[in-house]
């Protein structure tokens, strides 16, 4: 097996995307859990379709490149079946906040033991630009004819929160060292987590003055306190002018789905053994 | 010979349903052969349902015209149903709520009050009234009673043993041989059957959203799912179905899922991603009236073109076509099977005739057993790739887990190691890859000996016929001597077995409960000349008279 | 026309359904609506599919008795074809809390002039009782193998204040008067409005008791305060034992998004004489 | 004859595709025809993006193997290029990145930095330098750029002047007759096409999620839509956008939606929604190389089947399959008419090539106009039925604010009054009501005259041919002397047409972008004998010289 972390496919990133930052993030945190004795071979990281998708070809792991919005329905399969699982899911802002948007909601819902990864960089990337429900309301991707107006953004970490989500962060990708830390913690954690993570598009919203500016780690903040959560994810609607908090927002451990749902698995013999039973009963 | 049909009929939540599979469990006890057609509309209470429990001393599959016994718990099902009972039928109702009508009146809720039970109980009372009515003694009553009813049989009894008394021995002509339970017969729905043949070969997971006519099978798998140590899971969508079950199969789970045509709409991304990832899933298509929602509760057979097109671009799959219960379990086995031998997804295609109809099934005629796919035939040695060029086109296949080995499932165009590519080379290789499957998954078929005749395989006059129509037409076939032909696998199309099933027939005829002919379209297509269609589109099955009929109308 | 407002169907709902109160008082308020000079011709109402969607069947006005969780999709097409219709949605708690969850948020978070009527029985009533996300998470419909444990439900009013919904209302079946009141309400309210009925299901979850002693009108509730409506949504998780809240819990009136999103109409010629004139300025 | 291949080729992000159209608008204004393939991976920069400008004197819709120009923005260019170049071709290359290379050296990026432009400029610099090369004078190429650069135009015209003045007019055959701008033609993608067909077809609303290569139409309407009075929506998903479009064709909006396969299997529930309510809806499904999200900026035609069947139940519909700009403006026009006036749904597949290739059209041979279907032709005296019966089928459509009517659309099984029903008669009913449009379906395309005919109608071998495939056939017929068949509308199929078109040719091809022949398929089941398929699944368009070869090697 090739031991190296990155693949030799060809990265075809613009110059200057977050994707890398965020890349290399996960990178750094998968060697470090394999160092701490997870097995290579149980990691499992499930993309969505978009520029952010591209990760499931560079990272040299097991992966599912799956499809434009249903990273979290296949990754919740994934982790069913095999609750031994480390199950990392990076999904796109158009991806998981509108065509897959039940799903993510629903991971949430249920506190299975996944972490979904956004790559918000608040604009669909790869297909040029168009806006998402995380795009500045005042951002016109070709798709919004002259003469209407804006399209307001919702919160997707409020929506999370009110969702059951049991561990939410926000990271950003010109913070990589803080983004590095946000994922390990995310995907250490028992149960549902989100690293809602800022991410520079080059090539369509290149805003990193913009974030610069306003990002800021909230001193004191208790992740553990749901009002302070509120409050602090409350604080910015990813749309105005307002400071921008990063980490980890709130925590809380719940008992998981996969804890929850799973049934004790029967062998082959033992199904075939049952239906013989069944039939025998049925007389 | 005997046969027999008894018609029990009355509101939504009088227990209908209930109600038919207990006198159906009467007669298989004794060694008849059952077949129960029920008909309900779509709702919860009220309306008018009913179930036809026909009973033989043969194998049936289908209803007949003329209802020997009619038991009519409202008067909606005396005023819609009389018509069709023979002048000497046994009549029973529920003197409560109608008057003044022939045949013998049982004042059910009277009786049910009286003795401190529920309102479904009237069905228990008019059961015990109708054995009685046809000589079976009560202890074989109460057998049945003590096995069949789940809930507070001790004021069951009580009520069904007022109804016994209620009436007298009519002068019906018994059917009754004796009564020793005889042979291993039991009664199967063909959800059930479907649900069964899946556990039987190796079901870990089952994830689907309800849509009659398939829930039967989501609600027959919870279960017995502790017991078959099945994972069931009820997502948020049929979206969230498929794909859950696309994810299990790449975590190392046979999974399923099931819906009936809306629901299916909302899995073919899933469907064409599983192709694409060649993950093995196995989907119900449960057919009911289309287009769009329909009629959720009556029968069609419309979603055969669209099973084998469905998902974008092209790819092989697996589509079998049951009809009745144990086909239907044989069926559902190997779609599971074959899905995993050849990475493929398969689809069984039921009809809610068959889904919701319960039929007689002997055990000793089933399969031996479906053997399990066994995911540990993998030669896994040196570097891993998942999509390996092999030349049968199955590349191993391992899961995540398995010591050493990186898998990378992708639903884009894909090189060997699982890695995207757009170069001509890459995208060509990946659709021969797949394509290259095909002739072994022909084979696989074949020798399922997928086709099967009915009748007289000489005949001049040939049916051909799918799915829940298959039975209908053994029977008419039997009673016309004529032939009839049923594919019980529909994609590969088995178009040789077919052509060869079919022979020279000098006329051809095919059943269908749809509008534009499904099946002769595709026998046509595949150079199988069909010479007539008879299309049935309201919702309901034939009935085997009504068939015939139309036979005799269109060949003499 | 047949000016009854109820059709001659064959009305299905069980005994004691919940149904029968929203039927009417929706009926009372379209009623109201045409007293007050709204025409009848301009009031539409979409349903989805579930034992609540056959009031298109028996309501007496023009209807889309749409599919399964897709109604305010439907709506919202209606909706900016014609903005002058008054367009109403009834729809289940499965069909837009689950299937359709994301058509839900995204009028919320559009704010376009649709009102939402969730006949929320907390199951799956016409596919006979399966949970729905707002099951109390110790039902157990047929879908919930035994041996596994609850699936709690989530909040949806939450969700909806987050999504950006300007309106948001809880009524119940067995508080008609009321009821009738906050739908009038919703109607009359300029943007995205919901109404989620609190609705007894005879057969399959008839909590009529559980309710009776837990609703009530919460006195001085400001429903233009926002906190408060956070406050007050939250006090009851759909799942516990707390008190519930009845009445409009928020309000707040923003732009819609027919207002902001719809341009001018032209007709047939000059969309003609556009077309040529594209092309003989390509030239 | 003339007929030039020009190539330039660089890196996403250097406006390769720009680059193409300002050079194909150069000689469309001097009276040549032109055609651009756009060949580019699915990235945002870097990858290497090339356009082929195809030049001639007679109309052309595909490209040739040799190169006559190759303009080099980077070395991968050069490389890749190079080999398909002819001898004589003219070379020029940017020397700041490429160094030895035959041809002539331009300095493009040194040229930008030193006239203080973007990067993006580097591509104006070079096709100043080729127009120069080919002997054309700089007013004119002024002109064009002033016409064709939409920012920083000065700028743009300094670099272009330094290109023009960094090489010598070589000694290349000219092809220019004159510097006078001749005729009237222009240029259109197949995505354009079909905006401004569905436009002059009186489009009210588009609703679309952005996918490969259906976005160029979303894009191009957002573009118009203020000056057009058209409602563009891109909504959450693809089920919201298909929703949508049916509730503004109820609402009283012609609307369509547009998307690739992928997208498409999550619209086809609302499809069949809009065959039962009778809602009139267009779909444009452009074709990219499948399963599943496949290849998404490459060609394919395998999703024909598909769309005849997709969404659950039977149901009519309209398919139309347009093979360059002036037929996808055409067909898109009578698929949003022929929705409305039959009030069934309609497509219009496209495919990667036709939709983003752009094509040479001569507006005076466009259809006079596509009248708009009129909403107002309806009868709605006395009491309004939606679905009252019509002997054709179609029933009066009024829309909800007209004056009277309550109308009640639905996706169950309904009565003519809309109202649900599930008894035989109605479900019958709604079927038969529904099939009963269908002959005067085919008698609307059959006046169309759907099926052209390309060379030599009385060949003895005739390609068959579909889609982008069309053009290219065209071209290889007049080439080789034989005949090539291209039905426009694929369903209802005009069998008659194609049968009549095909004749007695003694041997038939189909060529096709997809594997299994999904066209042979359908004229085979139709009883069109198709002898032969040339399969082409690697992404790619064959070439007209590749596919004359593969032709010659068939029927030598
Ligand atoms: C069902 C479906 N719809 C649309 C697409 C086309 N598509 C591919 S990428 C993309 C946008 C991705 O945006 P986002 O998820 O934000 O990812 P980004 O490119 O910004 O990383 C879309 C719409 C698709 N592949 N599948
Ligand atoms: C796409 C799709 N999936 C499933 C169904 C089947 N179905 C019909 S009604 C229903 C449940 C409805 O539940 P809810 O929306 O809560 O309405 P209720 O019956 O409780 O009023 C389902 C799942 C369907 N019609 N369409
Ligand atoms: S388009 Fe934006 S998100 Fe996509 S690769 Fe380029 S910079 Fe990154
Ligand atoms: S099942 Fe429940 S919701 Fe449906 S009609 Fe009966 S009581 Fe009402
Ligand atoms: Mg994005
Ligand atoms: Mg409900």
């Amino acid at each position: 097996m090739n031991q190296s972390f990155i693949t030799d496919a060809q990265n075809t990133w613009c110059m200057g995307c977050g994707n890398f930052a965020i890349l290399h993030a996960i990178k750094d945190v998968i060697v470090g859990l394999i160092e701490d004795g997870v097995p290579r071979e149980s990691i499992v990281l499930v993309a969505g379709i978009g520029c952010h998708g591209k990760i499931a070809d560079y990272l040299n792991i097991s992966t599912f490149y799956s499809l434009h919005g249903r990273a979290l329905a296949v990754a919740t399969g994934i982790k069913i079946a095999n609750p031994d699982l480390t199950v990392i899911c990076t999904v796109g802002d158009g991806d998981s906040y509108a065509e897959g948007l039940a799903h993510l909601i629903f991971a949430a819902k249920r506190n299975i033991d996944i972490t979904a990864i956004v790559h918000n960089n608040r604009v669909y990337g790869l297909t040029k630009g168009q806006y998402t429900p995380t795009s500045p309301g005042t951002y016109h991707g070709k798709s919004i004819p002259k003469g209407v107006s804006d399209d307001p953004p919702f919160n997707p970490l409020e929506i999370l929160l009110c969702s059951g989500c049991g561990f939410l962060a926000r990271g950003y990708t010109q913070r990589q060292e803080q983004l590095t830390d946000l994922i390990r913690e995310a995907i250490v954690h028992k149960g549902f987590s989100v690293v809602d993570t800022l991410q520079i598009c080059a090539s369509f919203l290149d805003i990193g003055d913009f974030y610069n500016e306003r990002v800021y780690v909230p001193a004191g903040h208790n992740p553990e306190d749901f009002d302070a959560a509120c409050r602090i994810v409350g604080e910015w609607d990813y749309d105005g002018d307002a400071p921008i908090a990063l980490g980890t927002l709130y925590r809380k451990e719940m008992p998981t789905y996969e804890g929850r749902f799973r049934v004790l698995q029967k062998n082959d013999v033992e199904r075939a053994k049952l239906v013989e039973k069944i039939m025998r009963e049925r007389r | 010979m005997a046969d027999y049909s008894v018609l029990i009929g009355g509101k939504a939540g009088d227990g209908i349903n209930r109600a038919g599979q207990v006198i159906a469990k009467v007669f298989t006890r004794l060694g008849f052969y059952c077949y129960i057609y029920y008909d309900y509309p779509s709702l919860i209470r009220g309306g008018h349902n009913f179930s036809v429990v026909r009973i033989a001393d043969h194998p049936i599959g289908g209803r007949r015209d003329g209802i020997d016994v009619l038991l009519a718990l409202d008067a909606t099902t005396l005023k819609q149903h009389r018509s069709s009972a023979r002048k000497d039928a046994v009549v029973l109702y529920n003197a409560d709520l109608i008057h003044n009508a022939e045949g013998t009146a049982v004042s059910l809720q009277s009786i049910v009050t009286e003795e401190g039970g529920s309102p479904v109980m009237a069905n228990t009372c008019i059961i015990a009234a109708f054995c009685k009515s046809i000589g079976i003694g009560w202890d074989y009553v109460e057998e049945i009673l003590r096995s069949e009813v789940p809930h507070e049989i001790e004021k069951n009894l009580r009520v069904a043993r007022r109804g016994y008394a209620a009436v007298d021995i009519e002068k019906h002509p018994s059917f009754l041989v004796s009564e020793e339970p005889v042979g291993e017969k039991i009664l199967m729905t063909g959800n059930e059957g479907v649900a069964l043949g899946l556990v039987a070969a190796g079901l870990d997971g089952y994830v689907a959203y309800p849509m009659s006519p398939s829930t039967g099978i989501l609600h027959y798998i919870a279960e017995i799912a502790e017991e078959a140590g099945i994972t069931v899971i009820q997502p948020e969508s049929e979206i969230a179905a498929m794909n859950m079950t696309v994810g299990m199969a790449y975590g190392g789970f046979r999974a399923a899922t099931g819906t009936a045509g809306g629901g299916f709409n909302l899995m073919t991304e899933g469907l064409s991603l599983a192709a694409m990832a060649e993950l093995p899933v196995t989907v119900i298509l449960a057919q009911r009236v289309g287009p769009s929602t329909g009629t959720p509760t009556y029968t069609a057979q419309a979603d055969l073109h669209y099973a084998i097109h469905a998902g974008n671009g092209e790819f092989p799959r697996f589509i079998f076509a049951p009809g009745d219960a144990a086909q239907a379990y044989e069926c559902a086995g190997h779609a599971l099977r074959l899905s995993w031998k050849y990475q493929v997804p398969s689809i069984i295609l039921t009809d809610k005739t068959l889904a919701e109809s319960t039929y007689t099934v002997e055990p000793s005629n089933l399969p031996d057993s479906i053997p399990a796919q066994p995911m540990n035939d993998r030669n896994l040695e040196g570097l891993y790739e998942r999509y390996i060029d092999a030349e049968d086109g199955v590349s191993p296949y391992a899961i995540p887990g398995d010591i050493g080995v990186t898998i990378k499932v992708n639903s884009k165009t894909h090189n060997p190691d699982g890695i995207s590519t757009d170069t001509a080379e890459g995208v060509a290789r990946c659709t021969e890859k797949q394509m290259r499957k095909l002739p072994a998954m022909r084979q696989e078929i074949s020798d399922l000996r997928p086709v099967i005749i009915y009748g007289n395989p000489d005949a001049e006059i040939c049916i051909l016929c799918w799915g829940s129509n298959a039975q209908l037409c053994r029977e008419v076939a039997g009673h016309l001597g004529i032939k009839a032909v049923q594919p019980l696998a529909l994609w590969p199309f088995p178009a040789g077995e077919v052509s060869d099933a079919v022979g020279d027939s000098w006329m051809v005829i095919s059943v269908e409960d749809n509008y534009t002919g499904q099946l002769a379209e595709l026998a046509r297509n595949h150079g199988i000349r069909v010479d007539l269609h008879i299309p049935k589109y309201d919702g309901r099955p034939h009935t085997i008279d009504g068939l015939m009929e139309l036979l005799w109308g269109m060949v003499a």
